[in-house]
């Protein structure tokens, strides 16, 4: 055992044991039947896998798909311009960085909770909309997919926006200025020159944002009022209310393997070299 | 807030590490019992009660199927019984370690689901039907309350595909527990029609809504009633007339336990009437103890009259055929 | 880019990140139970306290996120370094992948594997079961803080301590090490975090006498947003906020 | 008087350290004008604000006759080129130099673009990237890019600075040839007074934010207006008040008469290819460096001589 593979041993040891032979017990699961009260029994099956090709799923799958890129895309929007501000601010750089790490450091719970507390039809919005008499009655803001929305972007946007800092921070200010210089406007230097050469991080911190947006279960239950089902929901939901651990296994499967794909795609690219 | 509380939170913490007294563990649901009922028991027996919460049967057998979850006495409720006795999760109980077992309500002194007791003895029980805000909505008569365009993104029900597919049935004048599938799809077609109206699916943290005003009609156990009732003269609770579920909630000892002397007799303890009356007045539930009705305001939300109760139907376990088949409407409902 | 419109955005934005933590605390000291202002009181602190529930969650939190997150970012750390040196593509990848597994499926998985293990060695799940669920999905965030800081590391300062008489292992504790320290700070806070922060895995695993704070929290919730939350909550917010700025402080020095 | 540009006392204060003193100057269109100092002198900062990336604490900035002080980069009709060239990473060389073009909405940008190329003989290199380009290429594009929009003043900050010194020199006749081609005024920054001297019609030496000395390339290095513009210009002896240059100092073995002259010991003897600089050590401890052909240098180290000059090749300053 050569001395460099010593430090690899104890995180080979502890995640196989922990990781990989669990995920292993969870993919003979998805080859099983469901037993009779929860658990799993013979015989072995791809039951579970061909069930998936069911239209019911697919409108889940795509519901999901939908939901995520959505959120994605909204994080993309609010997280560029924050990252460039932040990559540009000089020594207060470090500063904002942690300012919009701060609440990522809470409890996911108290975060997804503070949003009831705010959009409820009795929450802070609402109490303060009646008082200035701009509307006649509580709006809606809660269990719709508007609040599942809010809920991912406001939960997932610094996974978008640290790898985008990361990229935009080493952007050279004298691209900027040479664009100027050549008579381009700041859209127009924004959309040829800083766009392009920071894709590679827009996509890092999209793929970020994406596979856990995609696997998400405790925001659409908690914000979405059980109204709407995503992946994470659906997966939860074979492990607990329908105690089908094998189709929940597969599901949960498939979901890994979308995820993988797609992180693996990133790693493949240049970017995923200079930021992870 | 009592001081005593808060001596008692903080020798509870410390307590649990040094602590050398025999060991019980108990989990039910989150507000089933009286503190201080479980610290006389502690006290009377020089024993020392783990008591966990949660909020559904199915967090429950999540790890009672593991077989060494650790818990001694856990309450499933009574169509849960029959599975899990069949999957050998359950310990037969010995009557003769139950002296009290006689102080039942004579209702469930030999219910359907377990006539010989032997696997659980009946602790809480409750129903579901609507709680409505009075101001607004005038006393439903039946489940249709829960479709009136009327009251239009103001409506929840109940996130449990039991309660919601088994309301739909009786609206449409079926059986709570049908498994026959023409009336299933019709039953899903009324709560996919629903959905236009509804404002969440929603658990026992509706509560705050109701008294609040946010919701004003809500598919709800007596029991969340009762102590909305409580929070708020305002809000109602309707047994609906087609019908509606009844649960009950029963003690029951996992076979893995290695206490089953000390399961017993704190089954027993539960079986007091001053016992269960406190416990029932804390929880704000309706008890099984006959006995301790007399120490208890007869509270017609949770006590309804003969009439009312008579069209009361305790869902049994259903074959995981037709169990299977109602958790896929659940998704269609769900994903609709 | 006009400066003044980006900061103006921004401000805005990091106002919408901290709005609901803002408000939260300030909601706690609200002695009504609604968004009415009632006066100022420290009811639910109290309640937070004497919650005989909460304060036991507290105790097992800490204890599994005080064992849980120095053992991953040890073991962390050695792996990345490991890997800096020499390419492990299975580890990175099984690493990468545990990212990127849903928290259910953790659960689960690991759940089915104590159930399969147990029937051999009669143990219960317990404050271990779940220790050893957090060091496992911890590791990976670990790793990952560490190789970034790595990805820039000069590889030639170890050569020179080689150069200089020093063993490999020697190079690593005296050179490398004390250079890694900062990063290893922030990968032992993220380590804490994400494992005092977790509700899934936990809530799977825990056995009886492992209840954490945030399942505490998730069981008072399911029975209706109670203020005792927002305290409990602003109470957590303010822990991590002050841990977060003292951390911060040791780094600049 | 066409004059392209015109600084009027402009200034440029940053906290705590005023960059730029009131700079005056005027520029006449056609010329190749150079700003030389060292660093920190004010010479960048000064031509950022010509360029619209810096505004001027106090001041004027004219170009053509009118004040462009408020005006942004892309509404002066000013160029630059940037020291390490700003090349966009994502472009080719081709779509690079039509960037600036495309800008304005030129219709047959990609051919104009093209005929820059073959200006400045990188037709071949059209589709390459910035980084398959070499330091010289990355050099040229950069100038074809500015070129191409034939602006009214090209900025040029420290152009050769980046390259290696064998390119430099081929540079600099290229810079100058391309200049009076394009008829185009050429402003460009630099702290190498080899280069200043040699490529610009005018140049202007600053220091410490301040203009020391503007004029032609004889009057500031014959006719040095300050003892800090002699200095900075080439090396410079100081025997008492009076400054003489290296190649106006001459070494004898004999105490010369008639002439100004001080005793002392050749210290070292520096060859460097077209000439020798004789470094001597003078009795009264200053030193003194004389410049001789090769043939005149007969001397060993360690060997005393006597430092002569002629009184007409003194410099003095107030």
């Amino acid at each position: 055992m050569s001395a460099r593979s010593w430090y690899l041993l104890p995180a080979r040891v502890w995640m196989a044991i922990f990781f990989a032979a669990p995920l292993g017990i969870v993919c003979a699961y998805s080859f099983l039947t469901r037993g009779d009260y929860g658990g799993v029994e013979q015989p072995w099956t791809i039951e579970n896998y061909t069930r998936l090709a069911d239209p019911l799923y697919l409108t889940i799958l795509w519901r999901s798909l939908w939901i995520a890129g959505l959120a994605t895309a909204l994080c993309a929007l609010l997280g560029f311009p924050l990252a460039l501000f932040i990559a540009r601010s000089g020594r207060y750089r470090n500063l904002l960085l942690q300012l919009v790490l701060l609440p990522f450091w809470t409890s996911f719970l108290v975060r997804t909770y503070a949003w009831l507390f705010i959009l409820r039809d009795t929450g802070l919005i609402n109490t303060i909309l009646l008082r200035l008499h701009l509307i006649a009655a509580p709006l809606q803001f809660l269990y719709n997919d508007g609040a599942v929305l809010l809920g991912l972007v406001y939960n997932f946007l610094p996974f978008f926006v640290l790898p985008m800092y990361a990229t935009l921070e080493r952007l050279d200010v004298a691209l900027l200025e040479a664009a100027a210089d050549l008579g381009a406007r700041p859209f127009a230097t924004l959309r040829r020159v800083v766009i392009p050469i920071s894709a590679p991080g827009i996509a890092a911190g999209s793929v970020l944002v994406f596979i856990p947006c995609l696997g998400a279960y405790l925001t659409p239950d908690l914000l979405g009022g059980g109204k709407s089902v995503m992946l994470g929901n659906l997966v939860q939901n074979q492990f607990t209310n329908a105690r089908d651990w094998p189709f929940g296994s597969a599901a949960s499967l498939l979901l890994m393997l979308a995820s993988a794909l797609l992180l693996a795609a990133l790693m493949r690219s240049r970017v995923a070299q200079e930021l992870m | 807030m009592s001081r005593r509380r808060f001596l008692f939170a903080a020798t509870a913490g410390l307590a649990c590490s040094t602590d050398r007294r025999p060991r019980l563990n108990v989990y039910n649901w989150s507000t089933y019992i009286d503190p201080a009922m479980i610290a006389s028991f502690e006290a009377e027996r020089g024993v020392r009660v783990r008591y966990g919460t949660y909020e559904s049967n199915e967090e429950m057998l999540a790890k009672a199927i593991t077989g060494n979850s650790g818990w001694d006495v856990v309450f499933p409720t009574h169509s849960r019984l029959a599975p899990m006795s069949r999957n050998g999760l359950l310990a037969r109980l010995d009557h003769r370690l139950l002296p009290s077992l006689g102080k039942l309500d004579r209702r469930f002194q030999k219910p359907f689901w377990d006539p010989a007791l032997a696997w659980g003895v009946p602790y809480m029980w409750n129903a579901t039907g609507i709680g409505f805000n009075r101001d607004q909505v005038e006393q439903p008569s039946g489940w249709s309350t829960l479709w009136s365009s009327k009251l239009s993104g103001r409506i929840t029900m109940l996130d449990d595909p039991e309660d919601v597919i088994g309301a739909c049935l009786l609206k449409l004048g079926f059986p709570f527990d049908s498994t026959d599938a023409g009336q299933l799809q019709a039953a899903r077609a009324q709560a996919i029609e629903q959905k236009r109206l509804l404002r969440a699916y929603i658990n026992a943290e509706v509560k705050d809504q109701l008294v609040a005003g946010d919701v004003l009609a809500a598919q709800m156990w007596s029991i969340t009633a009762a102590s909305a009732i409580r929070g708020n003269g305002r809000i109602g609770f309707a047994y609906p007339g087609e019908g509606f579920p009844l649960y009950c909630d029963c003690a029951a000892i996992l076979r893995e336990s290695r206490r089953y002397d000390l399961a017993h007799e704190f089954l027993d303890f539960l079986l007091r009437p001053e016992v269960a009356a406190a416990n029932a007045r804390v929880a704000d539930t309706a008890t099984a103890n006959g006995a301790a009705l007399a120490l208890l305001p007869r509270d017609p939300v949770l006590y309804p009259p003969d009439d009312i109760y008579a069209r009361g139907v305790w869902p049994p376990a259903l074959p995981s055929e037709a169990q299977r088949y109602r958790d896929r409407l659940w998704t269609e409902i769900k994903a609709a | 880019m006009n400066r003044r419109a980006l900061a103006v955005y921004s401000a805005a934005a990091l106002a919408f990140l901290h709005l609901p933590l803002l408000v939260l605390i300030a909601f706690s000291f609200n002695s009504g139970r609604f968004t009415v202002w009632e006066g100022f009181s420290l009811h639910w602190y109290r309640e937070a306290f004497a919650d005989r529930q909460l304060s036991e969650g507290l105790a097992n939190s800490l204890i599994i996120a005080l064992v849980a997150a120095p053992l991953s970012t040890v073991i962390g750390t050695l792996a990345a370094y490991g890997m800096w040196k020499r390419q492990a593509r299975v580890l990175s990848g099984t690493l990468y992948l545990s990212l990127v597994t849903p928290e259910i499926v953790t659960g689960v998985s690991l759940l089915a594997l104590f159930q399969w293990t147990f029937r051999f060695l009669r143990l219960p799940l317990g404050l271990h079961t779940v220790i050893v669920a957090h060091v496992a999905f911890s590791i990976a965030y670990v790793a990952i803080v560490i190789s970034a800081r790595l990805r820039n590391y000069d590889r030639s300062l170890e050569e020179a301590a080689l150069d200089l008489g020093a063993s490999e292992w020697g190079a690593f504790l005296r050179v490398t090490l004390p250079i890694l320290a900062p990063a290893i700070a922030a990968a032992g806070l993220l380590a804490l975090v994400v494992s005092f922060d977790d509700y899934v895995i936990t809530s799977l695993v825990a056995g009886v006498d492992s209840e954490t704070l945030p399942m505490a929290i998730y069981a008072m919730a399911r029975r209706g947003v109670s203020p005792v939350v927002n305290a409990v909550s602003a109470l957590i917010v303010v822990a991590f906020g002050l841990l977060i700025l003292v951390s911060q402080r040791l780094q600049d020095k | 008087m066409n004059s392209v540009l015109e600084l009027r006392g402009v200034a440029k204060e940053f906290p705590g350290h005023r960059a730029v003193d009131s700079v005056s100057l005027t520029l006449e269109r056609g010329g190749f004008y150079a700003l030389l100092g060292p660093s920190g002198c004010g010479k960048t900062t000064t031509l950022r604000m010509i360029g619209g990336f810096e505004q001027p604490t106090s001041g004027e900035v004219v170009l053509n006759g009118a004040v462009v002080n408020g005006l942004k980069p892309w509404q002066r009709d000013v160029c630059t080129v940037f020291q390490n060239y700003a090349l966009f990473p994502h472009l080719t060389a081709l779509r690079n130099v039509e960037f600036g073009l495309r800008e304005r909405g030129v219709r047959d940008s990609e051919a104009r673009a093209m005929k820059a190329l073959e200006l400045v003989q990188l037709a071949g290199k059209r589709a390459n990237l910035p980084a398959q380009l070499s330091g010289g290429e990355k050099q040229r594009v950069a100038l074809a890019r500015s070129l191409v929009l034939e602006p009214q003043l090209l900025l040029l900050d420290e152009p050769l600075a980046a390259l290696d010194p064998g390119l430099r020199k081929q540079m600099r006749a290229e810079l100058k040839a391309m200049q009076r081609q394009t008829g185009i005024t050429f402003l460009f920054v630099t702290h190498d007074q080899e280069e200043a001297l040699s490529m610009s019609d005018f140049l202007a030496v600053m220091n410490k934010g301040r203009i020391e000395q503007f004029g032609t390339a004889e009057d500031v290095y014959l006719r040095p207006a300050t003892a800090f513009v002699a200095g900075f210009l080439g090396a410079i002896n100081w025997f008492g008040g009076a400054g003489v240059r290296p190649e106006s100092t001459r070494v004898s073995r004999e105490q010369p008469d008639g002439v100004p002259g001080r005793r002392g010991s050749v210290e070292s003897l520096l060859f460097l290819g077209n000439c020798i600089h004789l470094n001597a050590k003078l009795d009264d401890g200053a030193r003194a460096v004389a410049e001789l052909s090769r043939e005149e240098n007969d001397f060993r180290e360690g060997e005393p001589v006597w430092i002569h000059w002629r009184a007409c090749d003194e410099m003095r300053f107030k």
